[in-house]
């Protein structure tokens, strides 16, 4: 009963502050256009008229953050791969992820009806993330989202079966980390790319740079044979699903078996 | 071709691919690559900053467009003197700790995390210390606030550990969910998260040309929320009081190269951002109007509270690294009390020489205080315990390393002809020149608060016996790189008279150079693109919802 | 009359998730509440993509499978707290 | 003109729905449900930012808040303690 | 003819829509009209068949015949189609989870409960 | 009551859960004790904080036509560049906070690493037993 | 043989749902999905299935329809609106008990089948399966019998006869 005083009294009071706030409707409230900034990103994210900056993708989000502010994403993904480091760092030695005892595949998990789910809706899952990852320069979607759908196929096996049996399909968190460090390896040569390009034949190119900027002449082809991939941001979203789909299934490896055996420390 | 703009802009992107590559190194099964890797970035970091230093004292602040876009519409790095200098001392004693952690080496059972997050937090140190993008330094500053958590918490089977790393995680966490919001709402207010065209947009004068130009009521709320939000990271970066409380916990659980680090170079960030803020952004006279003395004299308020406690608290320390942060806090204050000179307006020297000083200090600190953290490792490692009962007398068979100690601690208390004086002068002749005599005694005050603390380390390391002096550690090398910092804090004092004006254009960087600044930014936008800024400009100030 | 129909019945939707976040609310068991979140999650899943019937905006209608998918996640994740009280098992 | 009044109730609806769920998952001593909740409001969120025309976060938000946090909340609550205490 | 066919579709396409509308309606009243975990479950299993998969069809048969939505409207049948098909079968799977779990950790009884062939402790 | 009056209420309605659902997870970050419930406390208020920086990028209706996701679907011809610039909600916020969702994600895992660690030296969550440390 | 077979299954079911999702069949959708599809083939190929031979029968498909569409019709229609007449009625009548419904199907995929079956009809949620007796457990709204032979009749004598001819 107390809870739901508590309750009546928040609700109440947001409703009657805001009576009060429509009064004085400033900066905070949404208005009808948008500021000049975003209209420049949304002009320009692809303009066969404004061929100087453009994008040539679609997708303004994908085109900022992989392009316009490509080196916030590139440090976002390093955020999230220190903090799997860290984890790393502080389990090591208190997991081990070799089998102790036997490992039934029937007893451990869930019930059947549940595996069995999973194992056909599997390959439907990663086809659709694999779909949002690759469209990532067309439709909403990208890298992170198509990476993290396809995580679910890992998170779901893990629980629905066992860490187990991952792993004795060959899914280890070194594995994981090696795919992990090639799909951020591949991010940052991507972004990098056409630096090395200009670097090879004499011009000057900028650090992710995608299309020709004025200047700077070097640029990567916006589309193949009529196939539009918006230069370096295939690339980047190819990369990126890599490296979050094997990161989060590091994360829970590690998180699972914390505690299950190993040398305990040092 | 221009080899220091290639390197600047290449610089961080760099670092972090050699951070991925270390646990390849680590399945490829070598420890030696592992080390060379991090050592090349290292050195590849002090190459790149040096060029860049010498550049800006050449030409002037640079700017790199990332992806060739220019400032507003993507990222830039926009160095002046003052975020070349702090980055120079930073990848220097980056390189020195890199050396250090090789000696190191046994108190590590599996490096290859260790040197990842290492250079994790150079990265995140530099990116902070050049960018000119106000959300990407909130991108920065979780880099390093990652890494930093993860090495604090590094040696895990110290319960300490774990609990200072997860106070300081939790906290600082809150901290820069806040400095996102902050940034939010300057975009809100501004239209713009870079930082040359926020310079420009929050100074209508210059836009109007009218000193009158009204500020809408607004948007000084609005600057003024973003401020005190933001203020607040950076003041938890750098330990100011009251968000001091996490510092003397985190750094000494560290592993000892990580202390000198923390110590050294992660609180220059927030002071360094601070300056940024308040001085190129919110400069005089700007959208925060009156209330930008109000928020300087607060820093400095705090400053003074937090220069005392650190002096005072180290007194009753036991633990030798615990005694060394509360001195970090206590020169945080000194630093802070410099860089806050900008309430006396009005007084352009005063506030130039407040400033030069709290520069200088800036430098002297990271120099001294992360080469006495690695000396304090040095002699832990000979006692095998951290407490000053059980280290007295190790000093005796590490000469160098206990002459570096002495010299580092005159420096920090500020003895000519060491930098630590020039620092605390300059600081002091700034106030005196706006006529405030308390400022210089209230700055004799804590050095002379802070002294009981020094001498007691002195003379538990040298001048008392009875320690436990278990394992001495044969790999003496380490005292000459201990050395060799400690002759760099001669060196800077000695020829302080040459180097002067490096300071002082670090200075004017601050005071007077956001003019320069922000015409940088706004001559590199191509003459098509500018009427975009001066649209959202004309609106904000219009009051005009966009 | 689409378009009206459509409205109308994404206003039946949302008295659907009102209604099951107040079974939420009042619980009592665990179970009972992952079955509103189901529930909810179901319903959101329809009136998301009515709305993007209505806006006209065919690519809005990808946000609907993730929100399928991780709601199962959510639903094995409990069950087998439940069931195990360890997930990796 | 309705068509709009009606999305912007559905937004007010969500986000006051939201305010209960934050409040149960702050309040609530069992963890576990306080998970749940938190999971709910995530939820909430995610229409939200759908109605807010952002179907990119929606698609990076919920992976992240309703799948994995929870998951990861609910393991560190399986190896530790399931309920706070007074 | 084809008008016709276009015809049919849309009626049918809003009928399935409208009915599971009015049952997701049904299934949130079941939800108070039942106070027990394991009557609930069937409301849900409503909220699920004729309240999502449903009308979930009934959108993709609609938006083919759609001229509004522009060159994705495939996209759009083929999203919801496939979304539909991913609750039809994952939900039943979590439904079934979930109330394996609770029984078996015990967590609710069978309420009102004629009898439980599984674990006769539970009942009643 | 006119439309209008109506609609900003209803905006404002959101905007003040949000600042609401804010204050009560700051509450619940300092003022609970247990360790998880701050780490939820921290998610809630991250993902409130996003939500706060996507309203700002909102654009309201313009004649009952509804603002549009910032994704060009058709060719891009004039017509539709201006057309899509007239409608798209704006991008730079999105953006912003799909950086700021992956960092939050990232930081809650570390933080639920370290929980676990925390857990196995002190053998309770509880923050106000947990006090080796002077501070 | 198998293997290759069952990664060609895999694949192409993969494949078209990542077609029907993508929404178009221009030339990058076409290779995109080939290469999705033939790494999700090889990963699953020993996970998804067991006996690849069965989906090549057109027998199974037939019934696969005619089960869908007899399933969606009239299963359905009558098990809603047997439970709406329930929430809607003023007392809200039930009867539940939890039940033993035995079945005889031996692949996971018929047993599967069937379970999802039972618990998409509304009134009828298998709680439990016990594999070594072959028994499902079922939480049944209108208990009309306990006795698993006549259940079986109630609940689930259709489903398991179509999905033995689909899957076993």
């Amino acid at each position: 009963m107390r809870r739901i005083t508590e309750l009546a009294v928040i609700i109440s009071l947001i409703l009657g502050v805001s009576v009060l706030l429509v009064l004085a409707a400033s900066i905070l409230i949404p208005g009808v256009e948008v500021r000049q900034l975003a209209f420049f990103y949304l002009y320009t994210t692809i303009n066969p008229w404004f061929q100087n900056y453009t994008v040539n993708s679609p997708e303004a989000v994908t085109a900022i953050v992989w392009d316009y502010r490509g080196l916030d994403t590139l440090f976002e993904t390093s955020v999230f791969y220190l903090a799997l480091i860290a984890g790393l760092a502080l389990a090591r030695g208190l997991f081990s992820e070799t089998l102790q005892g036997s490992f039934n595949e029937k007893t451990s998990g869930l019930s059947t009806i549940v595996k069995t789910v999973t194992r056909v809706t599997a390959p439907m899952i990663i086809a659709v993330g694999a779909s949002i990852g690759l469209h990532g320069h067309l439709t909403p979607g990208g890298g992170f989202q198509g990476g993290a759908t396809i995580a679910v196929i890992p998170l779901v096996f893990i629980v629905v079966y066992s860490a187990f049996f991952l792993i004795a399909r060959g899914v280890t968190s070194n594995k994981m980390l090696v795919l992990r460090s090639i799909g951020l390896l591949g991010i940052g040569f991507i972004s990098i790319a056409t630096f090395l390009i200009g670097l090879a034949i004499g011009r000057f190119a900028y650090v992710f740079q995608n299309m020709p900027k004025p200047g700077a002449i070097v640029g990567l082809p916006a589309d193949i044979n009529g196939a539009l991939i918006s230069g370096t941001l295939w690339f980047f979203n190819l990369f990126e699903m890599i490296a979050v789909a094997a990161g989060f299934t590091i994360a829970f490896i590690i998180l699972l078996l914390a505690g299950r055996g190993g040398s305990g420390g040092r | 071709m221009d080899l220091a703009l290639n390197l600047l802009g290449l610089l961080t992107p760099v670092l972090i691919i050699h951070a991925f590559a270390i646990p390849i190194a680590k399945i490829v099964g070598s420890r030696k690559l592992q080390y060379a890797l991090a050592l090349s970035a290292s050195l590849f970091g002090v190459l790149s900053t040096t060029m860049v230093l010498d550049k800006v004292y050449r030409e002037g602040p640079i700017i790199y467009l990332y992806g060739g876009w220019p400032p507003h519409f993507g990222i830039v790095y926009e160095v002046d003197s003052l975020n070349a200098l702090i980055g120079l001392l930073t990848a220097w004693i980056m390189l020195a700790i890199v050396v250090y952690s090789y000696w190191y080496r046994h108190h590590l059972d599996d490096p290859t995390w260790y040197y990842t997050l290492l250079i994790g937090l150079e990265t995140g140190i530099i990116g902070c210390l050049y960018t000119g993008d106000a959300f990407n330094l909130f991108v920065m500053i979780e880099v390093l606030s990652i890494s930093a958590y993860g090495l604090v918490a590094y040696h895990r089977d110290r319960a300490e550990a774990i609990e200072a790393a997860a106070k300081y995680a939790l906290i600082g966490a809150v901290a820069t969910t806040f400095y996102f919001t902050a940034v939010v709402l300057l975009y809100a207010g501004y239209g713009s998260v870079n930082m040359g065209v926020l310079a420009y947009a929050t100074r209508p004068w210059l836009l109007f040309s009218s000193p009158l130009a009204r500020v809408p009521d607004t948007l000084k709320y609005l600057s003024l929320l973003s401020i005190a939000l933001s203020l607040w990271v950076f003041t938890y970066k750098s330990a100011l009081f009251p968000n001091h409380f996490w510092l003397p916990d985190a750094h000494p659980e560290a592993p000892t190269p990580v202390s000198a680090a923390l110590s050294g170079l992660v609180v220059n960030v927030g002071v360094y951002a601070t300056a940024r803020f308040l001085y190129t952004i919110f400069g005089e006279n700007s959208a925060l109007g009156e209330y930008r003395s109000i928020v300087m004299f607060a820093l400095f308020l705090l400053g003074v509270v937090s220069g005392f406690i650190g002096a005072l608290m180290m007194m009753k320390q036991d633990d030798i690294k615990r005694l060394l942060a509360y001195s970090t806090i206590s020169h945080m204050g000194i630093a802070y009390m410099g860089i806050s000179a900008g309430f006396l307006t009005g007084n352009d020297t005063a506030v130039k020489y407040a400033v030069a000083g709290g520069v200088i200090h800036v430098v002297a600190h990271s120099i001294a205080k992360s080469m006495l953290f690695m000396a304090s490792g040095v002699f832990i490692d000979a006692a095998g315990s951290r407490n000053l009962d059980d280290i007295k007398g190790v000093g005796r068979h590490y000469p160098l390393a206990s002459a570096s100690m002495i010299l580092g601690f005159l420096s920090l208390a500020g003895f000519i002809p060491l930098i630590g004086f020039y620092s605390k002068r300059y600081i002091a002749q700034g106030y005196l020149n706006a006529g405030s005599a308390l400022v210089p005694v209230l700055l004799i005050a804590i050095s002379a608060l802070s002294l009981p603390g020094y001498l007691k380390v002195v003379s538990a390391v040298l001048f008392s016996t009875g320690g436990k002096q278990t394992g001495l550690i044969k790999e003496k090398w380490i005292e000459y790189l201990l050395f060799g910092m400690t002759l760099s804090l001669i060196a800077l004092g000695v020829v302080f008279q040459y180097t002067w004006s490096i300071y002082e254009s670090a200075s004017n960087a601050l005071v007077n150079g956001y003019n320069v600044y922000l015409e940088r930014t706004l001559e590199n936008i191509p003459p098509d693109l500018k009427g975009f800024i001066y649209n959202e400009l004309i609106r904000a100030y219009a009051g005009v919802k966009p | 009359m689409i378009w009206e129909i459509v409205l109308f019945v994404s206003i039946l939707y949302l008295i659907n998730i009102v209604l099951l976040t107040i079974i939420v609310f009042k619980g009592p068991t665990i179970g009972d509440q992952v079955l509103a979140i189901d529930g909810i999650t179901y319903g959101s899943i329809v009136l998301l993509i009515l709305f993007s019937v209505y806006f006209k905006e065919p690519i809005l209608t990808v946000v609907a499978i993730p929100l399928a998918l991780w709601v199962y996640a959510l639903d094995i994740y409990v069950s087998k707290y439940l069931e195990r009280g360890d997930l990796g098992a | 003109m309705y068509a709009e009044t009606i999305v912007y109730l559905i937004m007010a609806v969500v986000s006051l729905l939201s305010v209960v769920a934050v409040y149960l998952a702050i309040v609530e001593r069992d963890l576990i449900k306080a998970v749940i909740y938190s999971a709910l409001q995530s939820g909430f969120y995610a229409v939200l930012y759908y109605l807010l025309m952002a179907p990119d976060i929606v698609l990076v938000y919920l992976p992240v808040a309703v799948g994995l946090i929870p998951g990861v909340l609910i393991v560190l609550i399986s190896k530790t303690e399931r309920w706070e205490k007074e | 003819m084809l008008d016709l066919f276009i015809l049919i579709i849309r009626y049918i396409s809003l009928a399935l829509i409208t009915l599971g509308g009015f049952a997701s309606v049904v299934a949130a009243i079941g939800f108070y009209r039942f106070k027990n975990f394991y009557l609930r479950l069937h409301p849900l299993t409503i909220n699920t068949i004729w309240g999502c998969v449903f009308p979930l069809t009934g959108i993709s048969l609609l938006t083919i015949i759609l001229e509004e939505l522009g060159a994705y409207k495939w996209f759009m049948a083929g999203a919801s189609f496939i979304t539909a098909l991913i609750v039809l079968m994952l939900a039943p799977a979590g439904s079934h989870a979930i109330a394996r779990g609770v029984h078996k950790s015990r967590t609710a009884r069978v309420k009102p409960c004629i009898a439980d062939l599984l674990d006769k402790d539970l009942c009643g | 009551m006119d439309a209008e009056f109506i609609n900003t209420y209803l905006l404002l309605v959101t905007l003040t859960s949000l600042l609401a659902n804010a204050i009560i997870s700051i509450y619940g970050l300092f003022f609970k004790p247990h360790y998880t419930k701050k780490v939820i406390a921290l998610t809630i208020l991250s993902d409130t904080m996003n939500t706060f920086a996507i309203y700002l990028g909102y654009r309201t209706w313009v004649n009952g036509v509804n603002p549009r996701p910032p994704v060009l679907t058709s060719t891009p011809t004039e017509k539709s560049i201006s057309e899509f610039t007239a409608r798209a909600v704006d991008p730079l916020p999105q953006a912003l906070v799909l950086t700021a969702v992956v960092i939050g994600l990232a930081v809650t895992l570390f933080l639920v690493f370290l929980g676990y660690i925390l857990y196995t030296h002190y053998k309770t969550l509880d923050m106000r037993e947990i006090k080796k440390l002077k501070g | 043989m198998a293997k290759p077979l069952n990664s060609m299954v895999v694949a192409v079911l993969a494949f078209s749902v990542y077609i029907v999702f993508s929404g178009s069949v221009s030339t990058y959708d076409l290779l995109t999905g080939v290469i999705v599809a033939t790494t999700t083939g090889v990963l699953f190929s020993s996970i998804t299935l067991q006996n690849p031979w069965k989906t090549l029968s057109p027998r199974r498909w037939y019934y696969t329809l005619r089960y869908a569409a007899r399933y969606f019709t009239i299963d359905e229609t009558k098990a809603h609106l047997d439970v709406i007449k329930r929430i809607l009625h003023p007392k809200a009548p039930v009867n539940p008990a939890i039940v033993k419904v035995p079945f005889g199907v031996e692949s996971d995929y018929a047993k599967t089948a069937i379970a999802c079956s039972i618990t998409n009809t509304p009134g009828t949620v298998v709680v439990e399966i016990d594999e070594v007796e072959k028994v499902f457990y079922v939480h049944w709204i209108d208990a009309k019998t306990l006795d698993p032979v006549k259940a079986r009749e109630e609940i689930s004598l259709v489903f398991e006869k179509y999905s033995k001819k689909i899957f076993d």
